[in-house]
């Protein structure tokens, strides 16, 4: 296994997106946010960028989003003052300036959370229920409606890989399966219960086989014996 | 390490253990510190005796399989009127449930046992004596079973004005990175129905 | 009834009640028992008062609206030898996102991600699987984005009294005019307010 791409990857990803990487820049280099050196920080930070690459590392693309917006406003840096004098001119700096500002109040936030008493890292809550419970059928309830909007979606999410492939293909009815055992057990007059299923079978076939025994036995179409606790049962054409 | 220390230290690990702290797993964690001559169940007879004479409404009791806190028994009956007073919240098989219904309606229980995969009588019986879910009817199908269905007590807990204000599932969409998946799937709940209840 | 028997039986909610419990629902369980000049929430300073001075490694705490046993924090060490108890641990984007969602509620995920300058799908998506943000809503823009904001648990987590016990925002000098600039540049992606402190 090659390992050393790798390790690269773990160091370069420090950096959150462009704006933690131009926050980086900006404070390796003691630069003053409020009057950013663009042209400087553009090739430093195209530099990194060509690093990154270099080292085969995949970059998010808004890391060359930004990288654009750089350049732009280093044009527009190039564009004289004077050229529409009444107008007042705006810094094309200034967004860049204020995003960086804002991700840097949060970058310091998220510190302050940190050192926040966390539970489960700094304190514990007592880790044993008690078991007194009175019986309770009130509707004396607290819910919302997207809790269970992800109850179902979770619910949707683990009902996936297994069975979609056979639902489609074989999606029987309950009514064709008591057809397939009525005619299996007309010939062979007696039968396994187990054998019903198909050579794969989903859950599903399981809950539909049985809910087309119940029925037949229901009706008295078949009668049904199991001669040791967990042996086979078998279907038999009552007499 | 001074013994209200080493008290303090026992006190905690029980307090946060999910089971009965068993001694000798005391001991391991305090294997670290020199207890001179004191030893883990001396102190822990002290704590002991600290909760049951102070005017604490909790003791600490030695089970089977180890030491745990409890409420003294002469306070059960407040603990019991809390019960009542205070709003439960669903335990996590009640919501998925009450989801399912709530979003197949109507629904047998054979196909809710289904796709949750596991029995669902004793949660049906809890959502029926809540009065969230209710029997709306039968089903067109051998042995004619029940089907489940909500009811207007289910949309005033869930604060809904009918059933269509359901949130679905295009508004979790943007929760998962992985949306496409979503979209493809969500007709797709499989039931063991052959008539899959494909209202909307 | 003596004090020491009133402040035993609200030790025993709080320690019964597996969230921390709301002092309203200690008023509604107590309501039977006549106080006389004593109040609930003077009880429970007496309580937190007790349990902060002894030498005890458990302390009441008023988290999340209500009040909560907790280990002291300087035990935290010791727990953690015990491999019983899950530690908890958020990853620098999960905790920046986070800090986010908790000062700019209500927010849009394309407004995190705006603040972040990446995306923030699955960050989010971690967030509301821990249960520490949630969706309140929906907004009225184009596409009725889903917006976020903090839960009861993220209280719970952090040790907070409520939403407003939030540290303050670190303001950065020379800021107010700067901000009052993006306040007007942002007609196509609308920002909430960039005082985000003094809400609540």
């Amino acid at each position: 296994m090659i390992s050393e791409p790798q390790d690269y990857r773990v160091k370069l990803e420090i950096f959150e997106g462009p704006l933690d990487l131009l926050l980086f820049l900006i404070k390796r280099n003691e630069l003053d946010i409020y009057d950013i050196p663009v042209s400087f920080i553009t090739e430093q930070y195209l530099t990194y960028l060509g690093m990154m690459q270099v080292l085969n590392v995949e970059l998010a693309s808004e890391f060359l989003v930004i990288a654009a917006t750089l350049l732009e406003i280093k044009a527009r840096m190039l564009i004289p003052a004077s050229a529409e004098p009444e107008e007042e001119i705006e810094d094309p700096r200034l967004e860049l300036t204020n995003r960086l500002l804002e991700y840097q109040r949060f970058k310091n936030a998220a510190g302050q959370l940190n050192n926040l008493n966390m539970l489960y890292r700094d304190t514990f809550p007592k880790g044993m229920q008690e078991s007194i419970e009175a019986e309770d059928t009130s509707l004396n309830i607290e819910a919302d409606a997207y809790e269970l909007l992800v109850a179902f979606k979770s619910i949707l999410d683990r009902a996936k890989g297994e069975k979609i492939a056979y639902m489609t293909v074989e999606r029987i009815s309950v009514a064709q399966r008591i057809n397939d055992i009525m005619e299996r057990i007309s010939i062979a007059k007696s039968i396994v219960f187990d054998t019903l299923l198909p050579e794969e079978y989903t859950k599903m076939d399981i809950v539909i086989t049985i809910l087309a025994v119940l029925e037949l036995l229901r009706l008295r179409m078949i009668r049904c014996e199991q001669k040791e606790p967990f042996g086979n049962i078998w279907l038999y054409v009552p007499e | 390490m001074e013994t209200e220390k080493l008290i303090a230290i026992i006190e905690t690990l029980i307090f946060a253990s999910e089971k009965p702290l068993k001694v000798k797993y005391i001991e391991q964690v305090m294997s670290v510190i020199d207890l001179g001559e004191l030893t883990i169940p001396g102190l822990l007879e002290t704590l002991k005796a600290g909760y049951a004479s102070e005017e604490s409404g909790i003791e600490l009791v030695e089970v089977a399989e180890g030491w745990q806190f409890r409420t003294k028994p002469q306070f059960a009956e407040w603990i019991k009127r809390l019960n009542t007073v205070r709003p439960s919240k669903l335990s996590a098989p009640a919501m998925e449930t009450l989801a399912i219904v709530a979003y197949r309606q109507p629904i047998t229980r054979a196909e809710i046992d289904y796709v949750r995969g596991v029995d669902s009588g004793g949660v049906i019986k809890t959502l029926l004596d809540k009065r969230l879910i209710k029997i709306i009817g039968k089903k067109e199908l051998p042995g004619r079973p029940l089907v489940y269905g909500t009811t207007q007590e289910f949309l005033e807990v869930f604060s809904l004005k009918d059933i269509s204000a359901l949130p679905n599932l295009q508004d979790i969409k943007q929760m998962s990175s992985a949306e496409e998946e979503l979209e493809r799937n969500q007709t797709e709940l499989p039931l063991p129905a052959s008539e899959p209840t494909d209202e909307e």
